[in-house]
């Protein structure tokens, strides 16, 4: 045994990683030390150099020098456990009370009353302020039309049912204010108009529901700054921690469970997504589809506890239904929404068991119910931002718009003189008109319109004078007075309306297409004039901007989708002869080309028959079309006679390809030219696509394209039109567009002054004409099968974009007065619990593999770090390697890679992009190696085949080969014997073999469990269900779950930190790898200092439960705690958007936050969590 | 805006766009041709037209959005230190003509005179704080409100000070806006946002128009902050519209000693607001948007000759003649009646009318060559078919495509359009 | 005008009547008390919107009946030989301050000076004569049509003329009516008749508006005939607006030399046309309305007090504040939604509307009071009954009867209520 010696405190381990300073590992690993074999050194220095990495220069981090606090139990696993086990105590308690009871009987009739009311055992109705019990079962029910104020809920516990009423439901009332404040809530804690519980004390309750997050957002003390100690048990959670079902086979369930063709439907829409061919591997195995279910209550009722099936029919009545159908059918709603509270209860109790089997550690469950408690402090700024962003929005979308009508309507000036038919992009659109119909006036008629004409005559001859140019004085008295001819007379032709058909015509002068973009004026209320259907989307928009690429106008075909014309064919002139359908103005096209080059300063093509200049272009329209007749007939005869002219070479080429059958274009190479789009004239070639140019391309203004309008290639080619003016509109508004529903539905509850905390009234940023409320996240606690967390607005959205309309969604969560955020992101957290998987795998020593190594040591500027590598690698930008390692380690295999590069430059071929690929792979994960199996083993001996060993004994794809052409040849041809040649698959080779053979290792192992916490995988995963199906998910959930692990201890970390040292904080949110919390200002650097502290026993958890009793340094500690104002990625960024384009500083007055280290934060708080200590320096 | 003309005469020859521009608008009567060359902005009739469209959209812009009122100052004022002011040129006379006075004495006179002489107001901003408390009154002290007028303003032209005509007139529109000083900053935000987005309404190329922050050293006394909008003319970008945050000062200034009156609640406390000052160049945005709106298109005739065609695509709302009404050769008399009817009625609705029929004398192509000049946004054609079945043809200027119509539905189809269009 | 405030002082206390008027229009800030004292019109909110309604159906009285186009002129001219100049007062003083020059020399420089100054225009008259030319070619020398504009003109007051700053800020409204000379004496008694049928339309007492011809000591050189129409304001009768038959002497005189250009069509002869200018002074033609339409009546209070209740009962389409919105007591930020939901409906509609629910301060008897003396049509109070039923309370004006209402309806039935009046 060795350990290297550092000075005082560094460390170093024998691979010259630096280690955990010396104080901090004998307080966190109780004077246990890691011990290395000289063994495993070696192996690890071999492996290092092979990956060309030994021998580094590493600069040495400053120690740190820190008091702990006292941890409890043997080992830190003990001290974890013993938290955990404390913070989650009394809900346990309240748990297991509610799995024992036995629920009192369901009342028959249900009060129509204003708030609770309790049930007691004879049915009797007692009004009470709220369910004042230590577990509930609950379940909420809001009337969507509505808005989003909760309706009627109800609850039981073992003592008692209770119904709750909102004053909205038993109140019929006109309007009721848009503004939602916790007088609309359901108290569980408080009475009516208070914020205080009984005696002052806030109580540790327990809340169980299915999808529980809904059901808290709806109550009252939940929006209270300074929370209550009430907590939330998830059924639909506890279900996907149990037997949740990846995406793939919820859909697969779904088509096995509800008739084939619903289901079948999804599947295959699925496997199109995912780019799979449906005919391709078959699923195997289906024992899973009975021990999972999807999440709904119905069919997790189902799962769990069977029997009826619940009826869900009632729901549609709370979403679509209006108040006064609520009413009506109020018994039966209550009845509904008490049996889902019943079956919730039913399912909880078959639950509980199970999740406490298959998740032990009791750090799961308490950070489960922390997690439950999400909490986003907003203030008036939210208002704002939606208005700003919306607007923004439509007013950019209006422009867009409006510059596509103006093509439209400026194209429509083309139909005089029928000049559309030289127009290179418009000539084959659908120019038709139609003829004003008009009802044959009947005889009768004309004589009664005869004699209206002839009055109509004599009117108009007795008042106006013969000569028109003569002043004729003021109108007569009588005229005046109000009888005037020329009115008469209009009123006369009004009648003749009777002659038109009573369904008037749509535009019946416009051309076809332009008829189609219009909204007909008597259909829509909110008629708007012109072509108003027009958008980005539509077939005819490039068109109209006359699109091109390259220089060649874009067009369009059913069968290749987007391409463009390529002018200079003469093969297919005879036989557009006798079509019909609009003809190629393909002379444009040429001409327009021409200009391209000359703008370009790029040597033109020539074209066969194209000795005229544009002088020669002729200026009379007869002569123009003789020509065009004319230079049909030439080409033909070129064809023909084969006789020599000018440009005789090429001719020549161009004629034997014609022969050939193959009409290649000599001048322009792309995708295609596709011949069986027959365009006199022109070579048709598709645009190239991202999948790969068999695809085609639906519209040229997907985001694909937009790289490609940056630098000219696709251009807009009319004057006066801006085509990546109406791109970058689109590209802004996207994010809005489809995150404007989800954002404006959330709900605020405002809070009024008495509300609010002392600390945020006394303040003296605290205004009165402000708001300050909160929205509560419906974070569903584990939404996926590796127990992640699930919510589809906070959890996916992406940080501020310049270019992107309302992406300043998250720097909207702002805090009160007197209050900052501290959180952090753990820096590259899966690819480190990745890492040290593979480590404890290889040599059980931090940065023994190359995967290891790169993520802990490697730097950005020695082009050692993971990113650099790759890019190096494969040539391309750091950015785009960044994608291919984090694909690559969630899965993605080498397809994945195929098709990325052909995306990052479109100039690569297939094979040079495979080739690329391969080598990466090779590179990274490395290649595959088999043991061979007791059989292989036997046939080697027995055939004597030569083959090559590594040190695990394993054989290349090779020599397996190898083996089995031997066995083949030598046993008799008839029986066509099937030898199962290899045992284990491994990798070999790569810097991240070893991480994938250990990530396999356990995906393929009898009980799948996380390393650090063991939490079992899904029972719809395990491979006794499944075998060996699913097993991207598989691999992929082993780094994912630890993940959430990881997030977990941090969690009950934190909680204990917070309580043990009186941090006067609560928990806000976490996004997957970050974590916020909301403290008062005073505290923050106590809390911030009480984070770095929990990465660090977070990170010594992972590595002791993985057999490692060190932690490397450059981990140990979050390398920035941000303390904010507002949630955003970086302290400093401004989050300028079109929807803010002054940035938050300017806009809602949000100064720059701080972003301190491990030492700032020890030099500010004197390494202490202590209150007074803390103050004292701040004073210094 | 005359530093505009002469920037058009320089760039004459390289700048075919704006000669182009200048020409039609005196061809087709929008502003004065002699107004190019003197230094006042007369109009024509659809420049007036024109001018009062925008003028109401302003007015409805900044009206329905807030509590604004509208109030009307004088011209001349005592308060205003500018040099311009009115004289009564006979006391001037009477003064010289004294031959008892020495030169000091008739000096001394006339500096008297000079003194009691009304200025001429250079903008409408001290109008509406000299207005401020009065309306305070009315809206019981709550803020927020505003003060809108549009109205004429001396603007001296700094190249030009020495010479004696140094002033020009330029309707200006000016909204003056109190806040509480913690808003105020939001407040500029919102007009600013609001002001360049009302002139990208009514644009055809909303992209000419652009916003920009005033630079440090141009911030006049006690502003802290100023924001532009600009519009990029063929010679360069002129600014249409300014934005002051102008804090308290100038408030305090004009009601010295009354600070009590002044002030507001706001909340529970009580505030001197802050005033943000939001003043157009009217006349400027006529000739933006008349820049704006002018499209040339290059056409080949039938006989393959190019023709440059001229269209004034102004907006439907803006756009001075929504209508002209033509008739077809035929039964005059009947047709003129039709023609007379029609344009009664069109008038009644208030739909602004061209009685193109007084003039026969022009061809079908040089009838629509005019009217898309004047930006006539539908053609109205009474023919002798009219009087058999009661159709018209309408004539569509930004599609060119003439419509058959039924003359008991053209006044309908006209108001729908023209307010349907305001939202485009 | 400010004749019009001397009599006022001096009929102070026989015409209770004005004096009841002028403290009206100050609390209700129809117009600024200080205009009142100064030579300016300066109006508040309320008088600016009066004004605004009454120029646009003046607008639309005179274009709905002809060939009507409007234009817009400059305030400042160079043919104006009336003694108002615009100075530059700094070039002024520069010769002032040249000690070199004699008082002989720096007259001359000062006369010179004043030479280049422009005027300022005392009618729209001579504007509307210059632009003459240019509209013939428009409507291709057809006659009659008319130029029609409003604008600020300074008048010089006779009474004061020897004082320095001699001219007085007023709006007038002018019509100039080219016709054939055959037919101008019919257009002059057509355009007399249809002005005075115009004031009386609007008034609530007809007959305090009155016409008479102008006698021929008062005719100006080449007016042939002229007709003034009056209102009998408290202190006697005052000319509102004037009409002149001109004959073509005016029009030869502005466009020296260049007769044949002048010629219009009238039947096959050419002929220069006779002018008639109708031309009113819309500042005093408020007046006229603020005094014909204040109502006073005395009613006992329950305490058998003797109160004097003062309504302007101004007619519906010129009333400046057709509905004020107000809320009664109760669950008041829920109320004020409902009230700025309205607000914004109404204004989108066009409505006139004062936000009264911002000041909740004044009891429902001060609120009519008020409303009244501002000539609020209607008052609508937006109760608690309001959020459960959607019922409104709304007062009317003249009846001061509240009528019960629904919410969804309100909005139509001022709509209907307010055009239908313009008939009446």
């Amino acid at each position: 045994p060795k350990s290297q010696q550092g000075s005082d405190q560094s460390r170093l381990n024998p691979l010259n990683i630096q280690m955990l300073s010396r104080n901090l590992q004998e307080q966190i690993f109780r004077g246990r030390m890691q011990e290395y074999t000289d063994e495993d050194v070696e192996r690890s220095i071999g492996h290092l150099e092979q990956h060309k990495l030994w021998g580094k220069e590493a600069s040495l981090l400053p120690d740190v020098e820190l008091k702990l606090p006292q941890m409890y139990g043997n080992d830190i696993d003990e001290h974890f456990c013993l938290l955990a086990q404390k913070q989650s105590l009394p809900y346990l308690d309240a748990a297991s009370q509610l799995q024992r009871a036995r629920l009192p009987r369901m009342p028959k009739e249900w009060a129509w009353e204003v708030g609770w009311t309790r049930y007691g055992p004879g049915e009797e109705r007692q009004s009470v302020n709220f369910p004042d019990e230590k577990a509930l079962v609950f379940d909420v029910e809001v009337c969507m039309e509505e808005g989003q104020c909760p309706t009627l809920a109800v609850a039981v516990s073992p003592n008692a049912w209770y119904s709750w009423c909102s004053k909205r439901l038993v109140e019929d009332r006109y309007t009721w204010s848009s503004d939602l404040t916790l007088a609309d809530f359901i108290p569980l804690e408080t009475p009516v108009n208070s914020i205080q519980p009984r005696n002052g004390e806030w109580k540790e309750r327990l809340v169980v529901g299915h999808n529980v997050s809904f059901d808290r957002a709806h109550i009252k003390e939940q929006y209270l700054l300074k929370g209550s100690k009430m907590r939330f048990l998830d059924t639909m959670s506890l279900h996907m921690a149990i037997s949740g079902l990846t995406g793939f086979q919820r859909s697969l369930w779904m088509a096995s469970k509800y008739g084939k063709r619903k289901g079948l439907q999804e599947v295959k829409e699925h496997m199109k997504r995912l780019g799979r061919k449906p005919e391709g591997p078959m699923i195997g195995s289906w024992e899973w589809v009975d021990i999972s279910s999807i999440n709904n209550l119905a069919d997790v009722h189902a799962l769990y506890v069977g029997g009826e099936p619940l009826k869900k029919e009632a729901r549609d009545l709370f979403v679509k239904g209006s108040m006064s159908d609520i009413r009506t059918n109020f018994q039966e709603l209550m009845q509904y929404c008490a049996l889902d509270v019943l079956a919730t209860h039913e399912v909880f109790i078959q639950q509980l068991p199970l999740f406490m089997e298959r998740c032990p550690h009791p750090v799961t469950l308490a950070g489960m119910l922390e997690m439950g408690v999400c909490y986003l402090p907003v203030n008036q700024n939210w208002k704002r931002y939606l208005e700003d962003a919306q607007t923004t929005y439509e007013e950019l979308q209006r422009e867009m718009k409006k510059s596509l009508m103006i093509l439209a309507d400026d194209a429509c000036q083309l139909l005089e003189d029928d000049r559309y038919k030289d127009d290179p992009w418009l000539w084959d659109l659908d120019w038709d008109i139609q003829d004003f119909k008009q009802k044959k006036i009947p005889v009768s008629k004309k004589k009664a319109k005869q004699e209206a004409e002839a009055a109509a005559a004599a009117a108009a001859n007795k008042n106006v004078p013969e000569d028109w140019n003569e002043d004729p004085g003021p109108p007569p008295e009588e005229e005046q007075a109000g009888s005037d001819p020329s009115r008469e007379l209009i009123q006369r032709l009004k009648e003749t309306v009777n002659y038109l058909p009573k369904r008037r015509q749509h535009l019946p002068a416009h051309p076809s297409w332009y008829r189609k973009l219009c909204v007909k004026m008597s259909e829509a209320e909110d008629w708007s004039p012109g072509a108003t259907l027009i958008s980005l989307q539509m077939r005819v928009t490039p068109k109209l901007m006359g699109l091109t690429w390259d220089g060649f106008p874009l067009h369009y075909t059913d069968q290749h989708g987007w391409g463009y014309l390529v002018p200079g064919r003469r093969d297919n002139f005879e036989t557009s002869e006798d079509s019909e359908g609009p003809v190629c103005p393909y002379r444009a096209i040429e001409r327009i080309y021409k200009e391209y080059c000359e703008r370009k300063g790029k040597e033109q093509p020539q074209y066969l028959d194209s000795p005229h200049s544009d002088e020669f272009m002729l200026t009379d329209s007869a002569i123009w079309q003789t020509v065009e007749e004319v230079s049909r007939l030439e080409v033909f005869d070129d064809e023909a006679m084969s006789t020599a002219g000018p440009s005789k070479r090429i001719k020549k080429k161009q004629n034997s390809l014609v022969e050939n059958g193959n009409g290649e274009c000599p001048y322009h190479h792309g995708n295609g030219p596709y011949n069986d789009v027959n365009i006199p004239g022109c070579w048709f070639f598709k645009l190239p696509h991202k999948d790969g140019n068999e695809n085609n391309v639906g519209s040229p203004f997907s985001k694909d394209f937009l790289s490609k309008m940056e630098d000219g290639t696709l251009q807009a080619g009319r004057e006066g039109t801006n085509a990546t003016r109406a791109l970058e509109i689109n590209k802004m508004i996207s994010f809005w567009r489809n995150a404007q529903k989800r954002i404006s539905s959330q709900m605020v509850v405002w809070l009024r002054k008495a509300e609010l905390p002392r600390s945020v009234r006394l303040h003296k940023d605290f205004d009165e004409e402000e708001q300050y409320g909160a929205i509560l996240p419906q974070v569903i606690t584990a939404g996926t099968v590796t127990r992640r967390a699930v919510e589809p607005t906070w959890l996916t959205a992406s940080n501020a974009r310049k270019d992107r309309v309302g992406s300043e969604l998250k720097a909207m969560v702002q805090v009160p007065p007197g209050y900052h955020l501290v959180g952090a992101d753990v820096d590259s957290q899966e690819l480190w619990i990745a890492a040290i998987l593979g480590e404890a795998q290889f040599a059980g020593m931090h940065g023994c593999t190359a995967f290891g190594w790169m993520t802990l040591q490697g730097k950005k500027s020695q082009g050692t770090d993971l990113h650099s590598r790759t890019a190096d690698a494969v040539g391309i930008s750091r950015e785009h390697a960044k994608v291919f390692n984090y694909g690559r380690i969630y899965g993605a295999g080498q397809p994945f890679a195929e098709r990325l590069l052909m995306q990052f430059n479109h100039r690569l071929s297939q094979q040079e992009a495979a080739s690329k690929a391969r080598q990466m792979y090779a590179l990274t994960k490395g290649l595959r190696r088999y043991h061979l199996s007791e059989e292989g083993e036997w046939l080697v001996k027995k055939l004597n085949v030569e083959v090559k060993r590594a040190e695990d004994g394993s054989v290349s794809l090779q020599d397996l080969r190898k083996i089995s052409k031997l066995a083949a040849q030598s046993t008799t041809r008839g029986s066509k014997r099937k030898w199962n040649l290899t045992g284990l698959r491994v990798w070999a080779g790569g810097t991240e073999s070893e991480m994938f053979n250990k990530l396999e290792n356990i995906a393929h192992s009898e009980e799948p469990a996380t390393p650090v916490l063991g939490c079992r995988i899904s029972r719809a995963l395990e491979p006794s269900a499944v075998q060996d199906e699913f097993i991207t998910s598989r691999v992929n959930w082993v780094v994912q779950s630890s993940a959430v692990d990881y997030l977990h201890l941090m969690l009950v970390a934190m909680r204990w930190l917070f309580e043990e040292h009186d941090i006067d904080g609560r928990f806000c949110i976490s996004i997957h790898d970050e974590v916020r919390y909301l403290v008062t200002s005073e505290d923050r650097y106590r809390a911030a200092l009480a984070l770095q502290i929990t990465n660090l026993l977070t990170r010594c958890m992972f590595a002791y439960k993985l057999g490692m009793m060190d932690l490397p340094q450059s981990v140990a500690f979050f390398s920035a705690v941000d303390i904010d104002k507002c949630l955003r990625k970086e302290v400093t960024m401004d989050c300028m958007t079109p929807s803010n384009p002054t940035g938050v500083e300017r806009r809602y007055g949000l100064k720059q936050g701080e972003a301190l280290d491990i030492y700032q934060i020890i030099e500010i708080t004197k390494g202490s969590l202590d209150k007074g200590k803390r103050q004292s320096a701040r004073l210094k | 805006y005359q530093r505009n003309i002469s920037k058009y005469n320089t760039h004459y020859d390289n700048c075919d766009k704006t000669s182009l521009l200048m020409q039609l608008c005196a061809d087709r009567y929008y502003i004065s041709p002699e107004a190019f060359h003197t230094r006042n902005c007369t109009y024509g009739p659809l420049g007036t037209e024109l001018k009062k469209n925008i003028t109401k959209q302003w007015t409805s812009a900044i009206r329905t959005r807030a509590y604004v009122f509208g109030i009307t100052t004088s011209v001349q004022s005592r308060m205003c230190e500018e040099s311009v002011k009115v004289v009564n040129v006979s006391a001037l006379q009477e003064i010289l003509n004294q031959d008892s006075l020495t030169k000091k004495e008739a000096c001394q006179k006339i500096q008297m005179l000079m003194k009691d002489c009304m200025s001429v107001r250079t903008s409408l901003l001290q109008g509406a704080l000299q207005q401020y408390i009065k309306v305070l009154e009315l809206v019981n002290r709550t803020l927020p409100f505003g003060l809108a007028e549009i109205g004429l303003c001396h603007h001296s032209d700094s190249q030009l000070r020495h010479l004696s005509c140094c002033s020009s007139e330029v309707t200006e529109s000016s909204l003056v806006w109190f806040c509480s000083p913690r808003t105020s900053s939001q407040w500029m935000d919102y007009w600013a946002h609001q002001r360049l987005q009302w002139w990208r309404k009514f644009a055809l190329g909303p992209s000419d128009f652009s916003m920009c922050n005033v630079v440090d050293e141009e911030l006049k006394e006690g502003t802290s902050h100023g924001v532009k909008v600009l519009y990029k003319f063929p010679w360069g970008s002129e600014t249409l519209e300014t934005l002051w945050s102008l804090g308290d000062t100038l408030l305090l200034k004009t009601h010295q000693g009354t600070c009590t009156k002044l002030q507001c609640k706001d909340g529970r406390k009580s505030v001197v607001p802050h005033v943000i000052s939001v003043s157009a160049n009217v006349d400027r945005g006529i000739l933006a948007y008349l820049f704006n709106s002018l499209q040339l298109l290059r056409k080949t005739d039938s006989k393959q000759k190019l023709h440059q065609k001229m269209v004034l695509k102004l907006h439907p709302t803006l756009t001075p003649v929504k209508v002209a009404l033509d008739m077809g050769r035929g039964f005059s008399s009947e047709l003129r009646q039709v023609c007379e009817g029609l344009f009664k009625e069109f008038l009644e609705a208030g739909i602004s009318t061209w009685p193109g029929y007084l003039d026969t004398s022009l061809s079908m192509e040089n009838l629509h060559t005019k009217y898309d000049e004047m930006g006539v946004l539908f053609t109205v054609m009474v023919s002798e078919s009219t009087l058999k079945s009661g159709l018209l043809l309408v004539r569509n200027r930004d599609t060119t495509i003439r419509e058959t119509m039924h003359i008991s539905e053209i006044k309908c189809f006209l108001l729908k359009y023209i307010s349907a269009s305001e939202n485009f």
